[in-house]
């Protein structure tokens, strides 16, 4: 395989993020207000100068951004109350009030978040500002017609991020599904459980006891489950061979059928279909602590020598792990839930940690999706690599010879929060 | 019709959302503000399929006369009971103190107790596991089981009392080398949810149709 | 009988031994009372910090993301959370993302207006004062002043008036709640056209203030579930919602990423985390007193100290008794 | 009376289930059923009364949102499942709800679970009046999650200076960290037991504050 298969996406993120962020940069037209009529400013406050409206970016067409000059005397202003009506309109009734600023904040928002009085896409509106004192009374602004009207974007300027990493990702996944699918050879190293759960079952057989794997207690919908079945098919068809007497306890009714034609296929591909014993694999019960305690009655009675617990595990992990223990068996398990995986790690000679048991069952599976998948994910893990790789050394460098260049990396990354 | 159709929905109704996301034009806004009105009335009929499922079995249990089926009515009653109380005296969703109804009453002095109890029984079999099976096999383990106890102390007040450096050390294990694994194992799981989400959408993990006839 | 004989039978003892043993430890401390302090830690401070700033301008989000199954960590920190809140007299909004959650969500305003809850609020209902409503007195202060004017009295003990509609909003439980935070950065109204009690919101001062989440200062998810993210990728990435976690101990750690991304202000992780926020509501005058979480931080030191000896002794008389040697793998860790 | 009757209900079932720490038995069994028929009829009866009656049958009822009848068909057809004949039609608001849920959710985890954790990993090294604490910790964050990601990366041998001692120190790392989620997973089933106590001790009894 290629060796810098990594580099090339990587370097393809690294060149069009500056180029788009380059673009990104606004140029918005400042668009003179018409000045449509003048009132006569009451003696009380000073009241507020020009508006200013603009359309803003990457919005629906429902936005505008009004900003005014605040008056040359500001004494006595509380705040101010902005009003808006559809141009033209002359009903003194049409006057939305829209926002009130305080005094002391900048002379700036945006209109048209308020649900009550919607902005609408190609309406022209006149706004009027008043300033207010601190009883309410308010002292009108003249009416300014809005420069511009709102209109909507096709394409969020500020997401570019995302849809680069997105269709990275997109194009990844599909490239390597692809590969596997044309029977491509991808390497993946060999897994370290893998080796314990051979020796595993060789013990179990060597003193002639049972063994027992338990996959899980979550649906067939759970990618662990799966992965877990993908296993069994394996244990199963070296168990076969050994004749040694496997028990597989089930919590739900549909993995339990999948559970028992996976068992019954292996001893087939084995050439042992009359070693299977249909009594093997079971439903017990879908009470969460009922099955626990169903399968910890037949640890204590039948003794199995090995355990696996391999699949979706929750709470139960550490009953069904400490009286495995104590019958002094090997166990061996394997889950996504972080928070049972300690308690796996403390009671059993074996843990798959996390992704490891996804990717324990496309190395004995070998089936093209799930390898292909897998592969894609782990090109994407490699840019993640990457990035944090040259971060680390733009990092020494700034602290080295106080430059500022992981401040331009972290920007390529960073993708603004507000719309 | 039997897959093909649920394939397309899927896929059609995948990429528009995707696309949604990157156009701020009202028409996308429209749709979506569809998406939100309908998804809820949709999802709410999922709900019949739990409950279906229950039914079933436990009538199943009941009338095959199955190993402790007088409890199956202890599942059946109040699943039906439930909905019914509620329908005879809507305000009783409300519930609080102004209206003490048999529906509240059954929520929060039944369900309540019963559920957080239930947990808490962990307490007892952690404190068991702790004395007969967490083991320092290796040094792995030992490691992880250290971190435990300086954590586990580091946390509440009797820590503090023990050494100033013990909380100390729990915090900066936190903040620091935990930090730094649980970012790894989601972003692993991000891109494990990213990948299964175009598996789905564009037809090739085909498992959720399962279960319905082929 | 053999030295190994002894080791053995130490570690099959009866674990209804063990069971007792922790009984008795979760409830003597209870007796004894050794209020042992709590420190503060950054991460709870942050969130009672950008609360305390807020005031009756501003509004917050109060989610209620937990069953009944975890409601011992996650109530007494929504809980506090609303007093503190309460006493600014910042409006609060209260969710649920779950059915059950929604009975939760009752449960706390059951707590908080309580006559025996000590520094309990006192709750006026909506109806009750519709009249003041329609006559257009809404602010909190003038709304207080008329109210006591039309005869009524505070109960003694009690912290304040608190007005439905006013002063907190019960949305409760709505489907797909993590669609029903990306409609309410448009209109928390349309998501919510009427309460849990069946009140419209529309008529509600608070909404008309707040009317969507952009309008909203903060969100806090008491979550006992992965739900918690919701609010951050749909309300947080979205528009910029601050968000605070107040998490289950089991979920805590592997959240701190979000923390340290800059995704949320701060984070409650368990008891513990309910306790600082408890101690800096005391310790600032906003509660009389600590409330359950505290007090239960005693027990929670008898108890770790007896889970970590159990794990010592254990240790001892697993490799004293020579059993590591007998299950060994190869290829095992 | 009715918090009274409730408490002594309360305690009792708390009681039950504690049983089972003695010994399975008929009454820890009644409670455990219990508990699963009154979730699910709770829930039925929330969903019915917030979702259903006022966003579905109320508008339809009230004569013009006809629209609704779209997604209330499409939420009809789930019921199929119990007819094995058709039960295939319950594919289509199964489709339905994945499809845009994965549409949705794909851009935002992108933004919040990949782009931001990538953000967050690319701290600075120091920065003025950081501790020293801080910037080993800093370092020890940032080279973990390097070497955690590592051990979980599957297409090269853990061989060599970068993936060999990387995979190494990352399974060192991830060790500590659920060396913290232990710790954390014990306090939390004990403040649950805390929890229960407290509601026996106090709310029933009366015997501590």
């Amino acid at each position: 395989m290629r060796k810098n298969w990594i580099v090339v996406p990587a370097l393809m993120i690294l060149l069009l993020l500056p180029a788009l962020s380059v673009a990104q940069s606004v140029d918005e037209i400042l668009t003179p207000a018409a000045e449509v009529q003048l009132e006569q400013p009451d003696p009380g406050l000073d009241v507020p100068g020009t508006i200013t409206v603009l359309d803003r970016k990457n919005d629906a067409g429902d936005l505008l951004v009004v900003s005014f000059e605040q008056p040359l005397y500001t004494d006595g202003i509380f705040a101010y109350n902005v009003y808006r009506r559809v141009a033209g309109e002359s009903d003194a009734e049409a006057w939305n009030l829209v926002e009130i600023i305080p005094a002391d904040e900048p002379p700036e928002f945006i209109d048209g978040y308020d649900p009550e009085y919607p902005i609408n896409s190609g309406v022209l509106y006149e706004y009027r500002i008043a300033s207010v004192n601190i009883d309410g009374e308010e002292f009108f602004g003249p009416v300014f017609e809005a420069g511009t009207v709102s209109v909507g974007e096709i394409y969020h300027t500020g997401k570019t991020r995302v849809l680069i990493a997105g269709g990275l990702f997109i194009f990844l996944i599909f490239y390597y599904f692809a590969k596997a699918q044309r029977g491509a050879k991808m390497y993946l190293r060999p897994i370290a459980g893998i080796e314990a759960i051979d020796e595993a079952i060789g013990r179990a057989t060597e003193m002639g006891k049972p063994i027992l794997y338990v996959p899980g207690l979550s649906s067939i919908a759970d990618v662990a489950t799966i992965a877990s079945l993908t296993i069994l098919g394996r244990v199963a068809k070296k168990i076969a061979v050994y004749q040694t007497p496997l028990i597989v306890p089930n919590r739900d009714p549909i993995v339990f059928t999948v559970a028992e034609e996976v068992v019954k296929q292996a001893y087939l591909e084995a050439g042992r279909p009359d070693a299977y014993d249909p009594d093997s694999v079971f439903f017990l019960t879908t009470s969460q602590f009922a099955f626990v305690a169903g399968v910890n009655g037949m640890m204590m009675r039948e003794k199995p020598a090995t355990n696996f617990y391999l699949g979706m595990f929750w709470a139960e992990s550490l009953l069904l792990a400490e009286t495995g223990s104590l019958s002094g068996a090997i166990q061996i398990a394997g889950t996504d839930a972080v928070t049972q995986l300690p308690f796996f790690i403390t009671t059993c000679d074996y843990t798959l940690i996390g992704e490891e048991l996804y990717a324990a069952s496309a190395y004995l599976g070998q089936e093209p999706k799930q390898i292909g998948a897998l592969k894609g994910q782990d090109a994407c893990k490699g840019i993640i690599m990457g990035f944090i790789t040259v971060a680390l050394i733009f990092g020494i460098i700034d602290v080295v010879a106080n430059t500022h260049i992981l401040d331009w990396l972290r920007d390529l990354v960073t993708s603004p929060i507000m719309e | 019709m039997k897959r093909t159709v649920p394939l397309m929905i899927v896929m059609v109704g995948g990429i528009l959302m995707m696309l949604q996301y990157f156009i701020p034009h009202q028409i996308s806004q429209t749709v979506f503000a569809y998406y939100t009105d309908w998804t809820p009335i949709i999802v709410a009929f999922a709900l019949v399929l739990g409950v279906g499922s229950l039914t079933r079995i436990h009538s199943h249990k009941i009338r095959r006369k199955a190993k402790n089926w007088q409890y199956s009515y202890a599942v059946l009653i109040p699943l039906f009971g439930m909905p019914i109380l509620a329908h005879l005296w809507p305000e009783s969703i409300s519930g609080g103190m102004d209206s003490p109804s048999i529906f509240h009453f059954i929520f929060m002095h039944i369900q309540v107790p019963i559920q957080a109890t239930m947990f808490s029984l962990l307490a007892f079999y952690i404190a068991s596991a702790a004395f007969r099976a967490f083991r320092a096999k290796s040094a792995l383990a030992t490691v992880l089981l250290l971190a435990a106890v300086v954590v586990m102390l580091g946390q509440v007040p009797i820590g503090e009392l023990l050494g100033r450096w013990l909380p100390e050390t729990g915090l900066w294990i936190l903040r620091y080398p935990n930090l730094a694994a649980k970012r790894a194992i989601m972003l692993g799981v991000g891109f494990g949810i990213l990948a299964t989400s175009l598996k789905i959408i564009f037809g090739v993990e085909r498992n959720w149709l399962g279960g319905a006839g082929k | 009988m053999s030295a190994v004989n002894i080791w053995e039978k130490m570690l099959n003892i009866d674990r209804r031994w063990i069971f007792l043993g922790i009984g008795v430890v979760s409830i003597v401390p209870f007796f004894i009372n050794f209020g042992m302090p709590v420190r503060t830690t950054r991460e709870v401070e942050s969130i009672y910090d950008y609360v305390d700033e807020l005031g009756s301008d501003n509004a917050i989000f109060i989610s209620f993301d937990f069953a009944p199954g975890t409601s011992a960590e996650n109530m007494p920190m929504a809980v506090a959370v609303m007093r503190h809140a309460f006493y600014n007299d910042i409006p609060v909004f209260m969710t649920a993302n779950y059915p059950l959650h929604h009975g939760m969500m009752l449960a706390a305003m059951e707590y908080v207006f309580n006559p025996t809850t000590e520094g309990f609020y006192e709750d006026v209902d909506f109806e009750d004062w519709k009249d003041l409503r329609e006559a257009g007195v809404t602010g909190k202060y003038e709304l207080i002043e008329a109210w006591e004017n039309q005869g009524n009295q505070l109960p003694e003990g009690a912290l304040g008036w608190v007005f439905e509609g006013r002063d907190y909003a019960a949305l409760g439980y709505a489907p797909v709640f993590n669609l029903v935070i990306l409609g309410m950065t448009v209109s928390i109204e349309t998501q919510y056209p009427v309460d849990a009690h069946g009140n419209s919101t529309g008529e509600m001062p608070m909404l008309q203030e707040h009317k969507s989440l952009r309008e909203v200062d903060m969100a806090l998810t008491s979550s006992g579930s992965g739900a918690c993210v919701w609010w951050v990728t749909y309300a947080r990435e979205k528009m910029g919602l601050p968000i605070a976690f107040g998490l289950t101990a089991v979920m805590a750690t592997d959240y701190f990423p979000y923390l340290q991304a800059g995704q949320v202000i701060g984070q409650m992780g368990g008891l513990r985390g309910a306790a600082e926020y408890e101690v800096l509501l005391t310790e600032n005058g906003i509660t009389p007193s600590t409330d359950k979480a505290f007090r239960g931080m005693d027990v929670q030191s008898a108890a770790h100290i007896l889970i970590i000896l159990l794990i010592i002794m254990g240790n001892i008389a697993f490799f004293a008794g020579g059993f590591h040697k007998k299950t060994l793998l190869k290829g095992g860790r | 009376m009715y918090d009274i009757i409730g408490i002594w209900v309360g305690a009792f079932f708390t009681l039950a289930i504690y049983s089972f720490l003695y010994k399975e038995n008929p009454i820890y069994r009644l409670a455990e059923h219990l508990v699963v028929g009154i979730s699910a009829g709770y829930g039925m009866a929330i969903t019915y009364q917030i979702t259903v009656k006022p966003r579905l049958i109320d508008p339809l009822l009230s004569g013009d949102h006809w629209i609704l009848l779209i997604p209330g068909i499409l939420g009809l057809l789930y019921i199929t499942r119990f007819i094995p004949r058709i039960s295939w039609l319950s594919r289509y608001p199964i489709g339905f709800y994945m499809g845009t849920a994965m549409g949705v959710g794909f851009p935002l985890t992108m933004k919040a679970n990949v782009l931001r954790q990538l953000e967050g990993a690319m701290v600075p090294l120091y920065q003025s009046g950081m501790a020293w604490y801080e910037v080993t910790g800093n370092i020890v964050m940032i080279l973990g999650t390097l070497a955690a990601l590592i051990y979980f990366f599957f297409s090269k041998p853990h061989k060599g200076l970068f993936f060999g001692t990387g995979s190494k120190i990352g399974i060192w790392v991830i060790m500590v960290g659920f060396g913290a989620t232990f710790g954390f997973t014990v306090m939390g089933r004990i403040s649950l037991l805390i929890g229960r106590i407290q509601y026996l001790l106090g709310d029933w009894l009366h015997l501590i504050e």
